[in-house]
Protein backbone atom coordinates (compact mmCIF):
# COMPACT_ATOMS: atom_id res chain seq x y z
CA UNK A 1 0.00 0.00 0.00
CA UNK A 2 1.04 3.81 -0.20
CA UNK A 3 1.38 5.56 2.80
CA UNK A 4 2.41 9.23 2.92
CA UNK A 5 4.94 10.02 5.59
CA UNK A 6 4.96 13.30 7.12
CA UNK A 7 8.34 14.74 8.65
CA UNK A 8 7.89 17.84 11.72
CA UNK A 9 10.40 20.08 13.75
CA UNK A 10 13.73 19.17 13.33
CA UNK A 11 13.10 15.95 11.62
CA UNK A 12 12.27 17.94 8.81
CA UNK A 13 15.72 18.81 8.71
CA UNK A 14 17.37 15.41 9.25
CA UNK A 15 15.13 14.00 6.18
CA UNK A 16 15.03 17.17 4.48
CA UNK A 17 11.56 16.51 3.36
CA UNK A 18 8.06 17.31 5.26
CA UNK A 19 6.09 15.00 3.28
CA UNK A 20 7.01 11.58 1.30
CA UNK A 21 4.94 8.56 -0.18
CA UNK A 22 6.29 5.14 0.42
CA UNK A 23 4.85 1.88 -0.61
CA UNK A 24 5.04 -1.09 1.78
CA UNK A 25 3.16 -4.28 2.34
CA UNK A 26 1.02 -5.04 4.86
CA UNK A 27 2.52 -5.26 7.98
CA UNK A 28 3.43 -3.51 11.25
CA UNK A 29 4.69 -0.06 11.82
CA UNK A 30 7.81 -1.41 12.53
CA UNK A 31 8.86 -2.76 9.21
CA UNK A 32 8.06 0.90 8.01
CA UNK A 33 10.43 2.16 10.35
CA UNK A 34 12.64 -0.27 9.40
CA UNK A 35 12.49 1.16 5.58
CA UNK A 36 12.59 4.82 6.75
CA UNK A 37 15.64 4.37 9.07
CA UNK A 38 17.39 2.79 6.09
CA UNK A 39 16.35 5.54 3.63
CA UNK A 40 17.17 8.72 5.91
CA UNK A 41 20.39 7.18 8.41
CA UNK A 42 19.82 10.93 9.82
CA UNK A 43 16.89 9.45 11.99
CA UNK A 44 18.94 6.75 13.65
CA UNK A 45 20.08 9.67 16.08
CA UNK A 46 17.28 11.22 16.87
CA UNK A 47 14.48 11.18 19.66
CA UNK A 48 10.87 10.78 17.89
CA UNK A 49 7.35 9.39 18.13
CA UNK A 50 5.12 7.64 15.73
CA UNK A 51 1.42 8.77 14.99
CA UNK A 52 -0.73 7.30 12.78
CA UNK A 53 -4.18 8.90 11.68
CA UNK A 54 -3.15 11.46 14.22
CA UNK A 55 -2.92 8.78 17.30
CA UNK A 56 0.41 7.94 18.83
CA UNK A 57 0.76 4.40 17.73
CA UNK A 58 3.79 1.54 19.10
CA UNK A 59 5.98 0.18 16.49
CA UNK A 60 3.77 -3.22 16.95
CA UNK A 61 0.57 -1.65 15.80
CA UNK A 62 -0.81 -3.05 12.53
CA UNK A 63 -0.03 -0.32 9.33
CA UNK A 64 -3.76 1.11 8.28
CA UNK A 65 -2.82 2.96 5.40
CA UNK A 66 -3.90 6.05 7.11
CA UNK A 67 -1.50 9.07 7.35
CA UNK A 68 2.08 8.17 9.56
CA UNK A 69 3.84 11.07 11.13
CA UNK A 70 7.26 11.12 12.79
CA UNK A 71 7.35 13.53 15.89
CA UNK A 72 10.18 14.64 17.66
CA UNK A 73 9.80 16.14 21.44
CA UNK A 74 7.27 18.33 21.67
CA UNK A 75 7.35 21.76 23.23
CA UNK A 76 4.79 23.88 22.93
CA UNK A 77 3.82 26.61 24.85
CA UNK B 1 -17.58 14.03 20.76
CA UNK B 2 -15.33 13.14 18.96
CA UNK B 3 -17.31 14.17 15.23
CA UNK B 4 -17.50 17.76 16.33
CA UNK B 5 -14.96 19.51 14.14
CA UNK B 6 -12.16 20.85 16.23
CA UNK B 7 -11.36 24.63 16.66
CA UNK B 8 -8.60 26.02 14.94
CA UNK B 9 -6.04 27.12 18.66
CA UNK B 10 -3.60 28.08 16.02
CA UNK B 11 -2.53 32.41 15.46
CA UNK B 12 0.01 33.76 13.06
CA UNK B 13 2.56 34.88 14.78
CA UNK B 14 2.37 36.29 19.14
CA UNK B 15 -0.73 37.03 21.05
CA UNK B 16 -1.36 40.36 21.42
CA UNK B 17 -2.32 41.87 25.22
CA UNK B 18 -4.96 43.76 22.97
CA UNK B 19 -6.39 40.56 22.37
CA UNK B 20 -6.25 39.48 25.42
CA UNK B 21 -7.90 42.04 27.02
CA UNK B 22 -10.78 41.98 24.41
CA UNK B 23 -11.09 38.60 25.24
CA UNK B 24 -11.45 39.52 28.97
CA UNK B 25 -13.74 41.97 28.10
CA UNK B 26 -16.19 39.85 26.64
CA UNK B 27 -16.53 37.48 29.37
CA UNK B 28 -18.14 40.84 31.49
CA UNK B 29 -21.75 39.74 30.16
CA UNK B 30 -21.08 36.27 31.93
CA UNK B 31 -22.03 37.51 35.13
CA UNK B 32 -22.35 34.02 36.75
CA UNK B 33 -18.41 34.01 36.40
CA UNK B 34 -16.64 35.16 39.82
CA UNK B 35 -13.20 33.91 38.73
CA UNK B 36 -10.99 33.72 35.73
CA UNK B 37 -7.13 32.07 36.03
CA UNK B 38 -5.32 33.22 32.88
CA UNK B 39 -2.11 31.59 31.65
CA UNK B 40 0.19 33.12 29.43
CA UNK B 41 3.62 31.80 27.98
CA UNK B 42 6.17 34.05 26.92
CA UNK B 43 8.89 33.43 24.93
CA UNK B 44 11.96 33.68 27.13
CA UNK B 45 15.67 35.76 25.50
CA UNK B 46 17.32 32.42 27.32
CA UNK B 47 21.06 32.45 27.45
CA UNK B 48 22.79 29.24 25.54
CA UNK B 49 26.20 28.71 25.28
CA UNK B 50 27.08 32.90 24.97
CA UNK B 51 24.09 33.47 22.34
CA UNK B 52 20.79 34.57 23.27
CA UNK B 53 17.56 33.30 21.77
CA UNK B 54 15.50 36.59 19.90
CA UNK B 55 12.63 34.06 18.95
CA UNK B 56 11.24 31.25 18.27
CA UNK B 57 9.78 29.86 15.29
CA UNK B 58 6.48 27.91 15.96
CA UNK B 59 5.26 24.73 13.57
CA UNK B 60 2.57 21.80 14.84
CA UNK B 61 1.17 18.99 13.01
CA UNK B 62 -2.07 20.94 12.86
CA UNK B 63 -4.86 18.41 12.32
CA UNK B 64 -3.32 16.56 14.84
CA UNK B 65 -2.99 19.16 17.41
CA UNK B 66 -6.23 20.81 16.53
CA UNK B 67 -8.03 17.18 17.56
CA UNK B 68 -5.13 16.76 20.84
CA UNK B 69 -6.73 20.90 22.16
CA UNK B 70 -10.07 19.92 21.60
CA UNK B 71 -9.69 16.27 23.55
CA UNK B 72 -8.09 18.43 26.62
CA UNK B 73 -10.85 20.95 26.34
CA UNK B 74 -14.03 17.77 26.37
CA UNK B 75 -11.46 16.48 29.18
CA UNK B 76 -11.13 19.21 31.10
CA UNK B 77 -14.54 20.50 31.34
CA UNK B 78 -15.46 16.41 32.32
CA UNK B 79 -13.08 16.77 34.98
CA UNK B 80 -14.03 20.54 36.39
CA UNK B 81 -16.86 22.79 36.49
CA UNK B 82 -16.27 25.43 34.17
CA UNK B 83 -18.60 28.32 32.80
CA UNK B 84 -15.86 28.62 30.10
CA UNK B 85 -11.82 27.87 28.77
CA UNK B 86 -10.51 28.95 25.58
CA UNK B 87 -7.20 28.46 24.56
CA UNK B 88 -5.00 29.92 21.59
CA UNK B 89 -1.40 29.24 20.59
CA UNK B 90 0.86 30.77 18.26
CA UNK B 91 2.66 29.50 14.72
CA UNK B 92 5.21 31.56 13.48
CA UNK B 93 7.52 33.67 14.69
CA UNK B 94 7.32 34.98 18.20
CA UNK B 95 10.04 37.46 19.56
CA UNK B 96 11.69 37.20 23.13
CA UNK B 97 9.01 38.54 25.30
CA UNK B 98 6.11 38.30 23.20
CA UNK B 99 2.98 35.51 24.21
CA UNK B 100 3.05 32.55 22.35
CA UNK B 101 0.44 30.68 24.69
CA UNK B 102 -3.05 32.10 25.81
CA UNK B 103 -5.05 29.69 28.31
CA UNK B 104 -8.02 30.65 30.06
CA UNK B 105 -10.49 29.26 32.53
CA UNK B 106 -13.29 30.50 34.11
CA UNK B 107 -15.78 29.46 36.82
CA UNK B 108 -18.12 30.60 39.55
CA UNK B 109 -15.28 30.11 41.97
CA UNK B 110 -12.53 30.28 42.51
CA UNK B 111 -10.91 26.66 43.44
CA UNK B 112 -11.85 25.02 40.50
CA UNK B 113 -10.06 27.43 37.99
CA UNK B 114 -6.00 27.08 39.86
CA UNK B 115 -6.89 23.12 39.60
CA UNK B 116 -8.33 23.40 35.56
CA UNK B 117 -5.77 25.74 34.29
CA UNK B 118 -2.53 23.88 36.01
CA UNK B 119 -4.24 20.67 34.22
CA UNK B 120 -4.64 21.91 30.60
CA UNK B 121 -1.35 23.78 30.61
CA UNK B 122 0.22 20.25 31.27
CA UNK B 123 -1.84 18.37 29.10
CA UNK B 124 -0.62 21.04 26.02
CA UNK B 125 2.72 20.66 27.07
CA UNK B 126 3.09 16.75 27.58
CA UNK B 127 0.22 15.74 24.53
CA UNK B 128 -0.23 18.66 21.37
CA UNK B 129 2.49 18.57 18.79
CA UNK B 130 3.61 21.50 18.30
CA UNK B 131 7.40 22.24 17.77
CA UNK B 132 9.41 25.09 18.62
CA UNK B 133 12.45 26.08 16.89
CA UNK B 134 14.47 28.71 19.15
CA UNK B 135 16.25 31.21 16.67
CA UNK B 136 19.28 32.89 17.77
CA UNK B 137 20.45 36.62 17.30
CA UNK B 138 23.19 35.21 14.91
CA UNK B 139 20.60 33.41 12.86
CA UNK B 140 21.67 29.41 14.20
CA UNK B 141 19.24 27.69 15.33
CA UNK B 142 18.15 24.96 18.23
CA UNK B 143 15.44 23.05 18.67
CA UNK B 144 13.66 23.38 22.19
CA UNK B 145 12.19 20.45 24.53
CA UNK B 146 9.83 21.17 27.11
CA UNK B 147 10.36 19.92 30.93
CA UNK C 1 11.09 45.04 54.98
CA UNK C 2 8.31 45.98 57.43
CA UNK C 3 9.61 49.82 57.19
CA UNK C 4 9.41 50.27 53.33
CA UNK C 5 5.94 52.11 52.94
CA UNK C 6 3.58 49.99 51.46
CA UNK C 7 2.60 50.76 48.28
CA UNK C 8 -1.43 51.66 47.62
CA UNK C 9 -3.07 48.52 46.33
CA UNK C 10 -6.21 49.84 45.81
CA UNK C 11 -8.28 51.39 42.82
CA UNK C 12 -11.34 53.18 42.34
CA UNK C 13 -14.26 51.26 40.71
CA UNK C 14 -13.47 48.63 38.46
CA UNK C 15 -10.56 47.13 36.78
CA UNK C 16 -10.56 47.48 33.60
CA UNK C 17 -9.36 45.35 30.35
CA UNK C 18 -7.22 48.32 29.27
CA UNK C 19 -5.58 47.87 32.27
CA UNK C 20 -4.85 44.50 32.68
CA UNK C 21 -4.00 44.49 29.05
CA UNK C 22 -1.52 47.09 29.66
CA UNK C 23 0.19 45.39 32.35
CA UNK C 24 0.70 42.14 30.40
CA UNK C 25 2.34 44.23 27.97
CA UNK C 26 4.77 46.23 30.17
CA UNK C 27 6.64 42.60 30.97
CA UNK C 28 7.61 42.08 27.17
CA UNK C 29 11.18 43.90 28.19
CA UNK C 30 11.46 41.36 31.14
CA UNK C 31 12.57 38.65 28.90
CA UNK C 32 13.52 36.00 31.67
CA UNK C 33 10.15 35.69 32.29
CA UNK C 34 8.51 32.24 30.56
CA UNK C 35 4.87 32.02 31.99
CA UNK C 36 2.17 34.30 33.45
CA UNK C 37 -0.41 33.48 35.87
CA UNK C 38 -3.37 35.74 35.80
CA UNK C 39 -6.19 35.66 38.70
CA UNK C 40 -9.27 38.38 38.17
CA UNK C 41 -12.16 38.23 40.47
CA UNK C 42 -15.20 39.36 38.79
CA UNK C 43 -18.15 40.49 40.74
CA UNK C 44 -21.17 37.22 40.64
CA UNK C 45 -24.83 38.24 39.52
CA UNK C 46 -25.59 36.01 42.66
CA UNK C 47 -29.42 35.15 43.14
CA UNK C 48 -30.23 34.97 46.75
CA UNK C 49 -33.82 34.60 47.66
CA UNK C 50 -35.39 35.81 44.17
CA UNK C 51 -33.09 39.33 44.10
CA UNK C 52 -30.50 39.74 41.71
CA UNK C 53 -26.64 41.07 43.01
CA UNK C 54 -26.10 43.87 40.24
CA UNK C 55 -23.15 45.76 42.00
CA UNK C 56 -20.38 45.10 45.30
CA UNK C 57 -19.80 48.26 47.00
CA UNK C 58 -15.68 47.88 48.80
CA UNK C 59 -14.31 49.34 51.62
CA UNK C 60 -11.52 48.77 53.76
CA UNK C 61 -9.31 49.50 56.62
CA UNK C 62 -6.68 50.73 54.03
CA UNK C 63 -3.99 51.58 55.92
CA UNK C 64 -3.83 47.50 57.42
CA UNK C 65 -4.89 46.03 54.15
CA UNK C 66 -1.89 47.44 52.56
CA UNK C 67 0.43 46.61 54.87
CA UNK C 68 -1.18 43.08 54.38
CA UNK C 69 -0.86 43.01 50.99
CA UNK C 70 2.89 44.41 51.34
CA UNK C 71 3.48 41.65 53.91
CA UNK C 72 1.91 38.78 51.52
CA UNK C 73 3.65 40.20 48.75
CA UNK C 74 7.31 39.94 51.13
CA UNK C 75 6.08 36.22 52.15
CA UNK C 76 5.51 35.31 48.37
CA UNK C 77 8.89 36.20 47.01
CA UNK C 78 10.52 34.27 49.83
CA UNK C 79 8.75 31.32 48.87
CA UNK C 80 8.48 31.68 45.38
CA UNK C 81 11.29 32.15 42.66
CA UNK C 82 9.28 34.84 41.63
CA UNK C 83 10.48 38.03 38.47
CA UNK C 84 7.50 40.01 39.48
CA UNK C 85 4.28 40.26 41.27
CA UNK C 86 1.22 42.60 41.01
CA UNK C 87 -1.81 43.10 43.10
CA UNK C 88 -4.74 45.19 42.58
CA UNK C 89 -8.29 45.85 44.02
CA UNK C 90 -11.38 47.39 43.97
CA UNK C 91 -12.92 50.37 45.76
CA UNK C 92 -16.29 51.30 45.98
CA UNK C 93 -18.97 50.22 43.56
CA UNK C 94 -17.98 47.54 41.10
CA UNK C 95 -20.85 46.43 39.16
CA UNK C 96 -21.59 42.70 38.29
CA UNK C 97 -19.41 41.44 35.34
CA UNK C 98 -17.12 43.53 36.12
CA UNK C 99 -13.12 42.92 37.42
CA UNK C 100 -12.86 43.62 41.41
CA UNK C 101 -9.33 41.65 42.04
CA UNK C 102 -6.32 41.50 39.59
CA UNK C 103 -3.20 39.45 40.57
CA UNK C 104 -0.47 38.76 37.89
CA UNK C 105 2.38 36.26 38.92
CA UNK C 106 5.66 36.02 36.19
CA UNK C 107 8.87 33.48 36.07
CA UNK C 108 11.17 32.41 34.34
CA UNK C 109 9.43 28.34 34.54
CA UNK C 110 5.44 27.38 35.10
CA UNK C 111 5.67 25.46 38.09
CA UNK C 112 6.06 28.02 40.28
CA UNK C 113 3.26 30.61 39.05
CA UNK C 114 0.78 27.85 39.88
CA UNK C 115 1.68 27.48 43.23
CA UNK C 116 2.46 31.34 44.00
CA UNK C 117 -0.96 32.46 42.56
CA UNK C 118 -3.18 30.33 44.23
CA UNK C 119 -1.69 31.13 47.90
CA UNK C 120 -1.56 34.78 46.73
CA UNK C 121 -5.24 34.93 46.10
CA UNK C 122 -6.09 32.52 49.84
CA UNK C 123 -3.73 34.69 51.88
CA UNK C 124 -5.72 37.78 50.32
CA UNK C 125 -9.09 36.46 51.34
CA UNK C 126 -8.05 35.19 54.13
CA UNK C 127 -6.13 37.92 55.93
CA UNK C 128 -6.84 41.39 54.26
CA UNK C 129 -9.31 43.51 55.49
CA UNK C 130 -11.47 44.73 53.11
CA UNK C 131 -15.37 44.35 53.04
CA UNK C 132 -17.51 43.70 50.64
CA UNK C 133 -21.25 45.14 50.81
CA UNK C 134 -23.56 43.21 47.62
CA UNK C 135 -26.02 45.74 46.35
CA UNK C 136 -29.36 44.16 44.90
CA UNK C 137 -31.18 45.42 41.56
CA UNK C 138 -34.10 47.11 44.87
CA UNK C 139 -31.16 48.64 46.70
CA UNK C 140 -31.43 46.88 49.40
CA UNK C 141 -28.16 44.62 50.17
CA UNK C 142 -26.42 42.11 52.56
CA UNK C 143 -23.41 41.58 53.32
CA UNK C 144 -20.48 39.44 51.66
CA UNK C 145 -19.03 36.78 53.42
CA UNK C 146 -15.68 35.07 52.03
CA UNK C 147 -15.82 30.91 52.31
CA UNK D 1 -6.09 57.19 77.97
CA UNK D 2 -8.32 58.16 74.76
CA UNK D 3 -8.03 55.54 72.37
CA UNK D 4 -9.33 55.74 68.14
CA UNK D 5 -11.97 53.32 67.18
CA UNK D 6 -12.71 52.22 64.16
CA UNK D 7 -15.80 50.61 62.87
CA UNK D 8 -15.25 48.53 59.60
CA UNK D 9 -18.42 46.78 57.02
CA UNK D 10 -21.73 45.78 58.69
CA UNK D 11 -20.37 47.40 61.69
CA UNK D 12 -20.96 50.53 60.91
CA UNK D 13 -24.33 50.01 59.88
CA UNK D 14 -24.37 48.57 63.82
CA UNK D 15 -22.93 51.63 65.32
CA UNK D 16 -23.96 54.54 63.13
CA UNK D 17 -20.28 55.25 63.60
CA UNK D 18 -17.36 54.91 61.33
CA UNK D 19 -14.98 56.08 64.05
CA UNK D 20 -15.20 57.58 67.77
CA UNK D 21 -13.00 58.38 71.00
CA UNK D 22 -13.10 56.07 73.93
CA UNK D 23 -11.27 57.46 77.04
CA UNK D 24 -10.68 54.48 79.33
CA UNK D 25 -8.22 53.32 81.87
CA UNK D 26 -4.94 50.87 81.02
CA UNK D 27 -5.88 47.40 80.86
CA UNK D 28 -7.13 44.20 78.30
CA UNK D 29 -8.76 44.74 74.77
CA UNK D 30 -11.50 42.58 77.01
CA UNK D 31 -12.27 45.96 79.34
CA UNK D 32 -12.67 48.03 76.23
CA UNK D 33 -15.01 45.61 74.26
CA UNK D 34 -17.04 45.50 77.38
CA UNK D 35 -17.82 48.93 77.11
CA UNK D 36 -18.35 48.99 73.57
CA UNK D 37 -19.96 45.85 73.71
CA UNK D 38 -22.21 48.36 76.24
CA UNK D 39 -22.46 51.03 73.98
CA UNK D 40 -23.37 49.62 71.30
CA UNK D 41 -25.78 46.94 71.95
CA UNK D 42 -26.08 45.63 68.61
CA UNK D 43 -22.49 44.60 68.26
CA UNK D 44 -23.50 40.99 70.69
CA UNK D 45 -24.83 39.89 67.82
CA UNK D 46 -21.95 40.56 65.47
CA UNK D 47 -18.95 38.27 64.70
CA UNK D 48 -15.78 40.51 64.26
CA UNK D 49 -12.37 40.12 65.16
CA UNK D 50 -10.13 43.43 66.74
CA UNK D 51 -7.11 44.87 65.42
CA UNK D 52 -4.71 47.27 67.60
CA UNK D 53 -2.24 49.17 65.70
CA UNK D 54 -3.60 47.04 62.60
CA UNK D 55 -2.89 44.31 63.44
CA UNK D 56 -5.10 41.48 64.62
CA UNK D 57 -5.35 40.96 68.73
CA UNK D 58 -6.75 38.28 71.30
CA UNK D 59 -9.16 40.04 73.99
CA UNK D 60 -5.98 39.33 76.66
CA UNK D 61 -3.84 41.74 74.77
CA UNK D 62 -2.93 44.93 77.10
CA UNK D 63 -4.22 48.27 75.48
CA UNK D 64 -1.39 50.26 74.44
CA UNK D 65 -3.42 53.33 73.05
CA UNK D 66 -2.78 52.91 69.66
CA UNK D 67 -5.89 52.95 67.34
CA UNK D 68 -8.40 50.21 67.68
CA UNK D 69 -10.48 48.49 64.59
CA UNK D 70 -13.53 46.41 64.94
CA UNK D 71 -13.44 44.09 61.65
CA UNK D 72 -16.33 42.19 60.00
CA UNK D 73 -15.36 39.04 58.36
CA UNK D 74 -13.25 40.28 55.33
CA UNK D 75 -14.54 39.48 51.67
CA UNK D 76 -12.27 40.63 49.55
CA UNK D 77 -11.48 39.66 45.72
Amino acid sequence: MEITIKYFGQLVETTNTTEELITIEKGQISSLLNLLLNKHKGLKQKDFQIAQNQEIVSVDTELSGAEIALLPPFSGG
Amino acid sequence: MKDKKPKNVFREGAISHEFIGNSIYKHQSKTSIGAHNIFLGQVRADDVDGKTVSAIEYTAYEDMANQKFHDIREATFEKFDLTCMHIYHSLGTVKAGEICLFVFVSAPHRKVVFEALEYVVEEIKANVPVFGKEIFEDESHQWKVNN
